[in-house]
């Protein structure tokens, strides 16, 4: 047991299951020197420059090359360099991935990872701070995990690799450095399509994933001083989603906030509610809310204007008092 | 040094059995064409997409390949070539009734191919998807250091997708052991090639580094020519080839389209005497491989195979309704 | 005032506004031919090559030529083939043309509208039958609208035209020779972003868009001698969602079913779900239901699995029953 | 015939104070250039993005158009070429600070260019999407009988994106008159050409039926006189051009990038000693148009006027927070 950060997770994570079978490889734009985030530093020493594959400055072809290779038996990880890079990449992710076994009537599959880091770190702008998931998010044959700790991050980075169908892998770039917890040495998955309940609490619940996980904690942490007890859930996978711990969160409080970086209109937030609405609708005592940036088209690049778009602690516990006293 | 004794063919090492075997499955193509043609204008399948003036190529490249080893990423007017490495006219006939028994369970439109004891990889509707896959799989050729190359097909109009250029960008970069071949038959559904291709198919892989070559698809000797010296070359490491085999679509788009709207009568005619096959034919004759009695039992042969594959196929029964449910993810048991 | 069929509706839309204004132009795989499903049918005759464009095949081009051409004053109409084939294009819709005014702070921006024939017709398949608003439909700064009826696919193709910023226009395939009504000869547009009361009633409320709204009345005439009083609301535009013509619709009734093609999850449904669950959570008497096809990536092509996956008026008056009895 | 009593420039048609003016505009770019990257050293802003090295072909090519006139697509290293076409020092440091005077209200990263005034249009950060934008306008002005060009930059390592062939068809087909200039600065972050790029870039343009050309782009004159002769040919309806302009990017990618990872200092020190600023210098002292004292001159406006604007823009104000609510549609008001 060490402690990792986030970044060092899915680092270790890419590594360890290289070492296990020869038939995963990385493959992305500057994935050689590292990465431009690092994910990949030091591998391509370690594995060759075979194994951690500098490509052309394609997303489609990225995708497209490792959909193919992994239709003959590989197990390609192919690195977005940024999420608001992957819209190139589309058809294929859509069109392809997502639909090889069920076209081929399980003849063909696809075991692709593609890693997409996603998120506002401070000072990214428009197009270096995006939250796709949601674009993905409504495409049946799709995988798309979206890890909030290191433990998480490297478990499931592996179950990725592992899984026999595509799997969309949103690392979020805020918590590459900021966020490190204890990882195992030793081999371990974290499995695909299970939430975890991050604090116990029985006033109110935040859903949430990602960076928001971490904003939840903290502004549980110090709601609690002021008497509000707050149940945090972290999805861990957007899809599937993990139904039978959405229901149980919710029924824990009836309370509800869900909390995501992504704009509110059409984000993953708005399933999760939908579902909800669904199916417990009678265990809610306050109406469902969610907490997300507003509707535009992504953040702005000055300091002023990213801090009016993101989500914080403040403006979160803010939310989160309404809720309770709902 | 020509060697005089031998004819076209066994200069090119094809055996008199082989080239026989070229014609079978030209005809074979042709008639399954013809039938299912027929089969949709009777109402009892909804739609059809045609190959007819394309098989000569498709045939002879299956030829130039090595089947079940390497692999096959055809595109949707590919009949003559994945009967050629390997699927029957029955499993052809399944796909174009949509029945159960299909491969693809019939969930996809016919002319979607896709069999893995084959290794004719599963292809979609929109275009040019496939390019990428081939370069992926010819990638992992390379890192397994297996012998094989990947060979992938897709109309002129189809080559102005930006997947096409990426995928010969990235074979390019990396020598892969990829065929890229055009099958240029001069329409994308209304729109002549020139109106759709700017400048030459052919001439865009000097751009990538790696060799073009224009063939005449009617000629099923020359494309077989190109596509084993192209195999060859990828085998030894020196990279992908584009081939750009010239034909022509001589039916409509497919049973939805009426091409009198953008082409005359006398344009198709004068393409239809080209017919690919019927030099074919006429070679084999001359060569003495065939001659009108063979001709006539191999033609026989062919019928009886497409009749008793539309029969079986037309009787064959359709997916369960709720065999929609399976295969989204690795698991059996619905979505 | 004629009856028109949609299709019909949807050509003389863009020839009166090609006839308005010079700036007005189609371009597109066939379109010049009529389009292979016939929108764009003596168009060519009337308006000349050059003002119905003839495109190579390359959707991320079309898109991308009609933003070049937009922001320089002309106004695009761009076809897609079938909006399966839509997805090429992604980075110029998402990236290029929902962004362009909000990036370059209103000092440019980008009128085009993106023609997307969408939905099933009977034997189109996995690639020629797909609803892929949701793909789209969580991105501040493009406009979604998806007609009904002829009146409203003229009257909201001329607002599109007329429109500043990008708008999809999803038309739906089955609709267009199926669905026959009154159009006024003269000129008028339907504004985006407001929905339509179909039909009143008292016991439940239904919201759809499409196809579904058809599904919809037919199921609530039958309903009707059940002694079942259905209130539909046709959405008509998705991107703004009329939210106070949502909320009255739910007021109306308590009980909401929302109907869609697209396969559930991720749908917009959700986004609507959710909405309601946050501002009408105490006029609800039911859960709030969905009934779209299954979460599977496409409908299958042979009649057997079309019919299990697709909606139709039986297995919706199920739902409709359902609820009202809840 | 040869007029050699004309300097090289004259015989372009450009006179001595335009060659002078492209000196200064060269000069400008760089010391922006320099006190940004020293800028964002200091901690005062988040990010830099350099054109260092890339200069003397924008500037050239800006002079070899028509400002306000024809349309301009630059990618992220184009600060020579938008200050040519029309933008001020001030203009570009009030981005590099992200202050709310800023044309784009701060929204967008340094190098993100675009000005409707200066028909400088919009770019964002995804590499190539302003290729078929350039189509587009191109294929505007054609619609619209105006005689104007299209010219769009990228580097050679966006040049793979499926977007520029989509573009280069498009543009091919139809004639449309539209440049196409690829800054060639060997490096996409740490990949090298040779393993970016299969082939060359120039020989793409054979494949799409028009001209390529690769310039020397430390030859301002060389660039001059290409961009020159594809505009002519643009207007005249011969349709586009391909231009390779071979440079080298001398900084690191970014500030964010250690280019010592994948180069070595000495093949930077290399291409520092082939600079086309200190190249034109020479050659405009070697004619005469510039001299030690006129050279120190120019410097001194530059600097002043670089200072001026890094001070101004440093006092200047961050844009309302709540302006991010503002512009996502035509009416005013938030999302
Ligand atoms: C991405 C995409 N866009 C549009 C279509 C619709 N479509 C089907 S076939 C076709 C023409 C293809 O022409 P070509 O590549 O020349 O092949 P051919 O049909 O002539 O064999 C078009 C436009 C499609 N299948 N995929
Ligand atoms: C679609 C897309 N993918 C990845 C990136 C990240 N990225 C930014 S610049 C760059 C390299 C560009 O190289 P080149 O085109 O040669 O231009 P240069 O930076 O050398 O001027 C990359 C990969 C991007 N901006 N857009
Ligand atoms: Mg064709
Ligand atoms: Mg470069």
């Amino acid at each position: 047991m060490a402690i990792l950060t986030y970044l060092e997770a899915i680092r270790a994570g890419m590594s360890e299951e290289m070492q296990r079978d020869e038939g995963v490889f990385v493959l992305g734009e500057d994935v050689g020197k590292g990465g431009v985030l690092n994910a990949t530093k030091g591998m391509r020493d370690r594995f060759g420059e075979r194994r951690v594959l500098d490509t052309p400055l394609s997303e489609s072809a990225i995708v497209g090359v490792a959909i193919g290779a992994a239709m003959v038996g590989m197990r390609p990880i192919a690195e977005i360099q940024f999420a608001d890079f992957i819209f190139p990449a589309t058809n294929q992710i859509i069109s392809e991935a997502a639909k090889i076994r069920y076209r081929s009537n399980n003849d063909w599959f696809c075991p692709i990872v593609i890693r997409v880091p996603y998120g506002a770190t401070g000072g990214g702008g428009l197009y270096h701070s995006q939250c796709p998931e949601s674009v993905f998010f409504g495409t049946p044959g799709l995988k798309i995990v979206a890890p909030s700790t290191a433990y998480d991050a490297k478990g499931l980075l592996k179950a990725s690799v592992r899984d026999d169908d595509p799997v969309l892998y949103f690392e979020h770039k805020k918590c590459y450095l900021y966020i490190s917890d204890d990882v195992p040495d030793e081999d371990y998955t974290v499995p695909i399509g299970k939430a975890a309940v991050k604090r116990e609490g029985d006033d109110i619940t935040v859903i949430a994933y990602g960076m928001a996980v971490h904003l939840a904690l903290k502004a549980a942490e110090q709601l609690e001083k002021e008497g509000i007890s707050v149940h945090v859930l972290d999805l861990r996978t957007l899809h599937p989603l993990d139904q039978s711990a959405i229901f149980e969160a919710t029924a824990k409080t009836g309370r509800i906030l869900i909390v995501h970086e992504d704009n509110k209109t059409g984000g993953i937030g708005a399933e999760i509610a939908a579902i909800i609405a669904e199916h417990l609708l009678y265990q809610l005592d306050a109406p469902i809310l969610r907490f997300c940036p507003p509707d535009v088209p992504a953040v702005g690049m000055a300091p002023t204007l990213e801090k009016f778009f993101l989500p914080n602690v403040d403006t979160l516990k803010e939310a989160m008092r309404r809720l309770a006293e709902m | 040094m020509s060697t005089p004794h031998l004819a076209k063919h066994q200069q090119l090492g094809l055996t008199d059995a082989q080239v026989l075997s070229m014609y079978t499955l030209m005809l074979t193509a042709r008639k399954f064409d013809e039938r299912a043609t027929l089969i949709q204008r009777s109402g009892k399948t909804a739609f059809h997409i045609s190959s007819i003036g394309q098989e000569t190529a498709q045939v002879a490249a299956a030829f130039a390949l090595e089947k079940q080893h390497d692999y096959f990423l055809p595109y949707y007017r590919d009949y003559a070539l994945v009967l050629s490495v390997g699927m029957t006219v029955r499993e052809l006939m399944l796909a174009t009734f949509l029945k159960g028994e299909d491969i693809n369970g019939g969930r996809q439109m016919p002319g979607h191919f896709g069999y893995r004891k084959h290794h004719i990889v599963t292809g979609s509707s929109p275009v040019s998807t496939q390019v990428p896959h081939a370069v992926g799989i010819a990638l992992a050729a390379v890192m397994k250091q297996e012998d094989r190359v990947a060979f992938v097909t897709f109309g002129e109009g189809s080559s102005n997708q930006g997947d096409v250029h990426e995928g010969f960008n990235f074979a390019g970069i990396f020598k892969l052991p990829v065929i890229f071949m055009c099958e240029n038959n001069q329409y994308a559904i209304s729109i002549p090639a020139h109106r759709q291709v700017a400048g030459r198919i052919v001439d865009r892989a000097a751009g990538y580094g790696f060799p073009g070559v224009r063939v005449d698809g009617n000629d099923a000797l020359e494309v077989y020519g190109a596509v084993k010296e192209a195999r060859n070359r990828a085998l030894r490491g020196a990279g992908p080839t584009l081939i750009e085999a010239m034909m022509y679509r001589i039916p409509p788009h497919s049973t939805a389209d009426d091409d009198m709207q953008y082409r005359t009568r006398d344009e198709v005619e004068y393409h239809k005497e080209q017919d690919g096959i019927e030099s074919f034919r006429r070679y084999l004759f001359e060569c003495g491989v065939l001659n009108e009695e063979l001709d006539r039992s191999v033609n026989e042969d062919v019928m009886r195979e497409v009749n008793e594959a539309a029969k079986y196929a037309d009787k064959a029964p359709y997916p369960e309704p709720e065999s929609a449910l399976r295969h989204v993810y690795a698991k059996d048991g619905g979505a």
